[in-house]
């Protein structure tokens, strides 16, 4: 065994540091990792469903008769209830509403970000039954015009190019390939106040 | 089943690790050619070396580096007949407990040996280093010693 | 069989910074540990348990590090967990470390928590990897916004505490940001990031871990600095996302303060608890915690945080170590709150110690605002009743 | 054990799918609800819910927060999560109730493989630096152990595809298996390596799924269930994490992890131990001291379905539901974390005298 600091002799390649070119002189103090995973994710029945109605110009929700919650997209489940929703459960939702909460994003840069104008996502409470879709765009509005209690209805996509294979099974509230976003339809505002409570 | 649709989502991001005091000479000696271990506190050489007693979590003398290698003893193999993007080789190759000469821990690496044939328990190895190295654990892989 | 007491003898932190470039990740975290031990006057080989806590594994990009970073912890032999419950973790890692000591499961236990934010990206992190990412500022601001609508609060409100933190924070030598002169002015002048909230009443992202050395009454006795005593915990979650949730003030977070104010014999918060460090990585969570634990009433904390009663020296001092607006390595941060309200109670607390604390109280919360995790500590067992 | 006496009131398990059409939360969801109403308790009853889970097994930074959902955490519950196996989840969870100030408690784990490539997301579970670049997967780690424990003599690749067979024989009318019949020693020992010297029986299939476990204080136990599976000493260990700094052939931790939950105090009829790969049998039973009279994963272990973060679980799951149906008196369940072998829990479950 060669004492522990000797570098070894006899037929390995070379004795000491190896000769050939290294990128820099100075001593390495980083070390960068490029992580890159891909995950393939069946869509679920309850969001196929979904997709397939907003393919046709509706937007499915999920009414719980025990909490009376209404949730869109559908879950197959109500979590505040804990009950199992099923075919019977689903009901078909209005696409015009009021805006109950909102946030101009200024976006701030980062690796995969795209965003470069500050933008409004907005959670708008659909009229009739309910049903609250979070993290909506609001278009044909500055940012900093959107407000509580603004009256929108959705904006859709002709049907020959709405396209909903981007709407996988933790796409909050999106209803990307269909509806484009939401505006104004220019009926007087509702008073915000009534919205303060919710927020969601 | 086969005809579900799929959602596909994919997570990616450079990251940049800092080294510190050990780490950083570790994968500066990869980038110039040598590997290092470092003397523990009973005097025994760890590779990879390690800021701390792995056994007790005792600090080490951080400055206590030594070169090993680049030769060494394969304890245990094994042969990836199907590599993934993430190894090192894209062909089939053995990930291998190496003893190198002068450390009394092994360090795991790839053994490109060509064929599983040329793999034994108790081989001996030797580093081949890249011509291109920017200082990663990656820079070499280990040859059967004698190979080309 | 009631549980046992729990003390803290031993605190350690790192120097926050945006990006530590002179440690490796376990070089960071073990930063934070040997200073605890060392202030319990502990070695590694002492340790009977480890409690690790930390944010999403992503923000790293090493998943589940308990494996990668046992060596480094001394875990070898050992029993090691891995808490991870959002923001909060820092101090649900607390309280299970707190558990271990309480059931006489075991007698020492080092729990660690950390975040190292410059080896990857929070805002990739928190947007999930994706593009357009609201931010948890983009989250909390329209509750900020109603928080404001409901109570009357003026809105230079927010903009006092990010002084009041900031300026803490220069009597804190461990604190990321550390502006003893930010003045109202600079901070209304900053940016607006999310609508109401200005650049400088936002967190910023740091590298930083925290450790703390837990033990028995027996061990306690013997130790060569005062220990802070462990008088209560709670940790309350509640759903994120559902019609009719009120994310302004969270029935998880009323009741969790409920409970611990409960089970340390608090009957009167505002008047017993003599200093607080609580989550407030945007300004206006001052208030809206304040409030939402019913330590003041409704549209009352305004008035408490514009009278100065939250600054040191004020009648209830809220973040003196300048907190989550100073510093903000997220998986560490909980810990930090409830590590910083041990030391002013161990009168550990150097330049920014509260005279006289015996009571204090640490909080942290997460995700959707809908994480809770809360604890209060004392300078005896009986520190509460004292003040009875 | 000095800790109070604690006991298994109720559990359940999801089937054990290699692609499962619904989603972590979804399938997670009746999961809990079975093992609630197994145990004969309303939700609000439980006073404390530990969840593990892994966001990277699903690739999504906050994955753990919608399982919340599936327990209904509405109104607010005291609960917290490990971002390990469900089995880590219930030894916290049965630390809770040593406090007194609750008398039941729920662990679950849960996990969907099959979005990802296990291959490709596992090595991040290593040393950042020293292993994670070159794409240390859990198989080839794996095939390293068995390397060298061929080579020591104490096992041999015959005995190896004997533990495949028999697991697969046992699994025949386990409804959570996933995989199961009888299979020719002979026949799977013609099969080409996978990763040398592993084939593809001495690997587990990648399986999505939960489990759920629900305990009592002994007092609240003995009130609502006639036979409830005490849990007499549990214990976890955690071993040094580089693989050429342990001897591979050894499991130090599941040995003394096993004295601590005092596996050598009685005789023990059965034991679900964690064998995701075949040699691990081997070595997890001599760790253990358990002699041949043991019967070893009556339930076809995780060789024939193996749910990240809840397998480990679902051993416990498996040995109870041993004891509740008599065919054991007293069971050991094993979890392990970290690859290979590197963390350890051991459990000790006695049915009622």
């Amino acid at each position: 065994m060669a004492s522990a600091n000797e570098p070894v002799e006899g037929a390995s390649a070379g004795e000491g540091p190896v000769e050939g070119a290294s990128a820099s002189e100075g001593p390495v103090v980083m070390m960068d990792y490029f992580m890159h995973l891909e995950y393939h994710e069946v869509v679920c029945p309850i969001v196929r469903r979904y997709a397939a109605s907003l393919m046709a110009g509706k937007i499915l929700g999920q009414y719980s008769p025990k909490s009376g919650l209404v949730y869109v997209p559908p879950r197959s489940f109500c979590p505040v209830s804990c009950e199992w929703l099923g075919e019977d459960h689903l009901i078909e939702l209005e696409d015009r509403g009021v805006v109950t909460a909102f946030t101009i994003v200024t976006p701030v840069q980062y690796y995969g970000q795209e965003e470069t104008e500050p933008f409004a996502k907005a959670s708008v409470l659909l009229d009739g039954p309910g049903g609250m879709l979070s993290l909506q765009d609001i278009l044909e509005i500055p940012p900093d015009e959107v407000r509580i209690g603004m009256r929108v209805e959705a904006v859709w996509l002709p049907e020959h190019e709405r396209n909903t294979d981007e709407i996988g099974n933790r796409s909050w509230g999106s209803a990307a390939g269909a509806i484009v976003g939401w505006r104004p339809t220019g009926e007087p505002d509702l008073p915000a106040e009534t919205f303060t409570e919710k927020v969601y | 089943m086969a005809d579900l649709p799929i959602s596909t989502h994919v997570i990616e991001f450079p990251y940049t690790r800092t080294l510190g005091p050990v780490l950083g000479p570790f994968l500066t000696g990869l980038r110039d050619g040598q590997i290092y271990g470092i003397r523990s506190n009973d005097g025994r050489v760890l590779t990879p070396p390690t800021e701390w007693d792995p056994l007790t979590g005792e600090p080490l003398e951080t400055s206590a580096l030594v070169p090993v290698g680049p030769g060494g003893v394969v304890e245990t193999w094994a042969w990836v007949n199907h590599p993934t993007v993430k190894h090192p080789l894209d062909r089939p190759f053995a990930f291998a407990l190496i003893k190198l000469d002068g450390a009394d821990t092994a360090l795991m690496h790839a053994v490109d040996a060509g064929s599983m044939d040329a793999m034994s328990t108790g081989m001996r190895v030797t580093a081949r280093f890249k011509d291109e190295r920017i200082g990663v654990i990656t820079d070499l892989v280990f040859i059967p010693e004698g190979g080309e | 069989m009631s549980a046992q007491p729990c003390a803290i003898v031993g605190i350690g932190q790192t120097k926050h910074k945006k990006r530590r470039d002179d440690v490796s990740l376990p070089g960071l975290v073990r930063e934070a540990a040997q200073r605890a031990l060392d202030d319990a006057e502990m070695t590694w080989t002492d340790i009977d348990a480890i409690v690790l806590g930390k944010a999403p594994d992503p923000f790293e990009g090493v998943m589940m590090p308990e494996l990668s970073m046992a060596d480094a912890l001394g875990a070898a032999g050992k029993p090691i967990l891995r808490v991870h419950t959002a923001g909060s973790v820092g101090g649900s890692t607390a309280i299970v470390a707190s558990n271990l000591i309480r059931t006489g499961r075991h007698e020492r236990v080092l729990t660690v928590a950390y975040e190292k934010q410059a080896e990857g990206n929070a805002q990739w992190g928190l947007a999930g990897g994706r593009s357009g990412g609201m931010g948890a500022g983009g989250i909390f601001a329209p509750w900020m916004r109603s928080f404001m609508t409901r109570t009357g609060s003026p809105a230079h409100i927010g903009p006092m505490v990010a002084v009041k933190d900031r300026r803490n924070a220069a009597k804190n030598p461990y604190a990321h940001l550390q502006m003893p002169n930010l003045t109202l002015e600079e901070v209304l002048d900053s940016p607006m990031l999310w609508e109401p909230i200005h650049w400088h009443e936002s967190c910023p992202s740091s590298d930083g871990a925290c450790a703390m050395v837990l033990t028995t009454e027996t061990i306690a006795a013997g130790a060569a600095r005062p220990p802070a005593w462990v008088l209560a915990t709670a940790m309350r979650s509640e759903l994120g996302m559902f019609p009719g949730r009120d994310p302004v003030r969270p029935l998880a977070g009323v009741e969790c303060a409920h409970a611990v104010f409960d089970a340390a014999g608090i009957t009167n918060p505002i008047e017993q608890i003599d200093v607080s460090e609580i989550y407030v990585p945007f300004s206006w969570y001052e208030p809206m915690w304040l409030e939402g634990h019913d330590l003041v009433g409704p549209g009352e904390a305004w008035k408490l945080i514009e009278s100065g009663d939250t600054n040191i020296g004020g009648k209830f001092p809220v973040n003196p170590s300048g907190g989550v607006l100073s510093s903000n390595p997220i998986g560490a941060s909980g810990m930090l709150r409830f590590a910083e309200a041990a030391l002013q109670v161990r009168g550990m607390a150097g330049e920014h110690q509260v005279d006289g604390a015996t009571v204090a109280f640490g909080q942290a919360y997460g995700g959707a605002a809908q994480y809770f995790a809360m604890w209060v500590v004392g300078a005896t067992l009986d520190a509460v009743d004292r003040k009875k | 054990m000095s800790a109070q006496d604690i006991a298994i009131v109720g559990y359940a398990q999801s089937p054990s799918w290699e692609r499962a059409e619904l989603t972590e939360v979804q399938f997670l969801f009746p999961v809990i609800a079975d093992a609630i109403a197994m145990a004969n308790i309303d939700r609000r009853a439980i006073g404390f819910t530990c969840a593990g889970s892994c966001d990277y097994l699903s690739g999504q930074t906050f994955a753990f927060v919608s399982n919340l959902e599936a327990v209904g955490a509405w109104p607010p519950i005291s609960e917290s999560h490990v971002e390990m196996d469900g089995a880590w989840a219930m030894f916290e969870a049965w630390i809770a109730l040593q406090h007194g100030d609750i008398d039941i408690a729920l662990a679950f784990g849960s996990g969907k493989s099959s979005p990802g490539d296990p291959a490709q997301i596992y090595p991040l579970q290593m040393d950042p630096y020293t292993l994670t670049p070159l794409g240390a997967d859990p198989t080839s780690l794996a095939a390293l152990q068995a390397r060298a424990l061929l080579d020591s003599g104490r096992i041999t690749e015959r005995e190896m595809a004997e533990v495949a067979a028999r697991n697969r024989h046992d699994a025949i009318g386990n409804p959570y298996a996933q995989v199961s019949g009888e299979v020719d020693v002979g026949a799977l020992l013609a099969t080409p390596y996978v990763t040398a010297p592993m084939r593809e029986h001495d690997l587990p299939p990648f399986s999505d799924g939960a489990c759920a476990v629900i305990m009592a204080t002994a007092e609240k136990a003995r009130e609502i269930c006639e036979n409830p599976v005490w849990i007499r000493g549990i214990d976890h260990r955690i071993e040094i994490h580089q693989p050429g700094m342990r001897d591979l052939r050894e499991s130090p931790s599941t040995a003394t992890a096993g004295r601590g939950a005092g596996v050598g105090d009685g005789p023990v009829d059965i034991a679900e131990l964690s064998v995701a790969y075949t040699h691990q049998e081997k070595i997890l039973k001599e760790a253990l001291g358990l002699g041949d009279g043991v019967k070893i994963n009556p339930s076809g272990g995780p060789l024939t379905a193996n749910p990240m973060m809840a397998t480990g679980l679902s051993r416990i799951a498996e040995a109870a539901r041993a004891i509740q149906r008599g065919d054991a008196k007293r069971a050991v369940a094993h979890a392990t974390s970290g690859q290979p072998l590197q963390q350890n829990l051991v459990c000790v479950l006695e049915g009622d005298s």
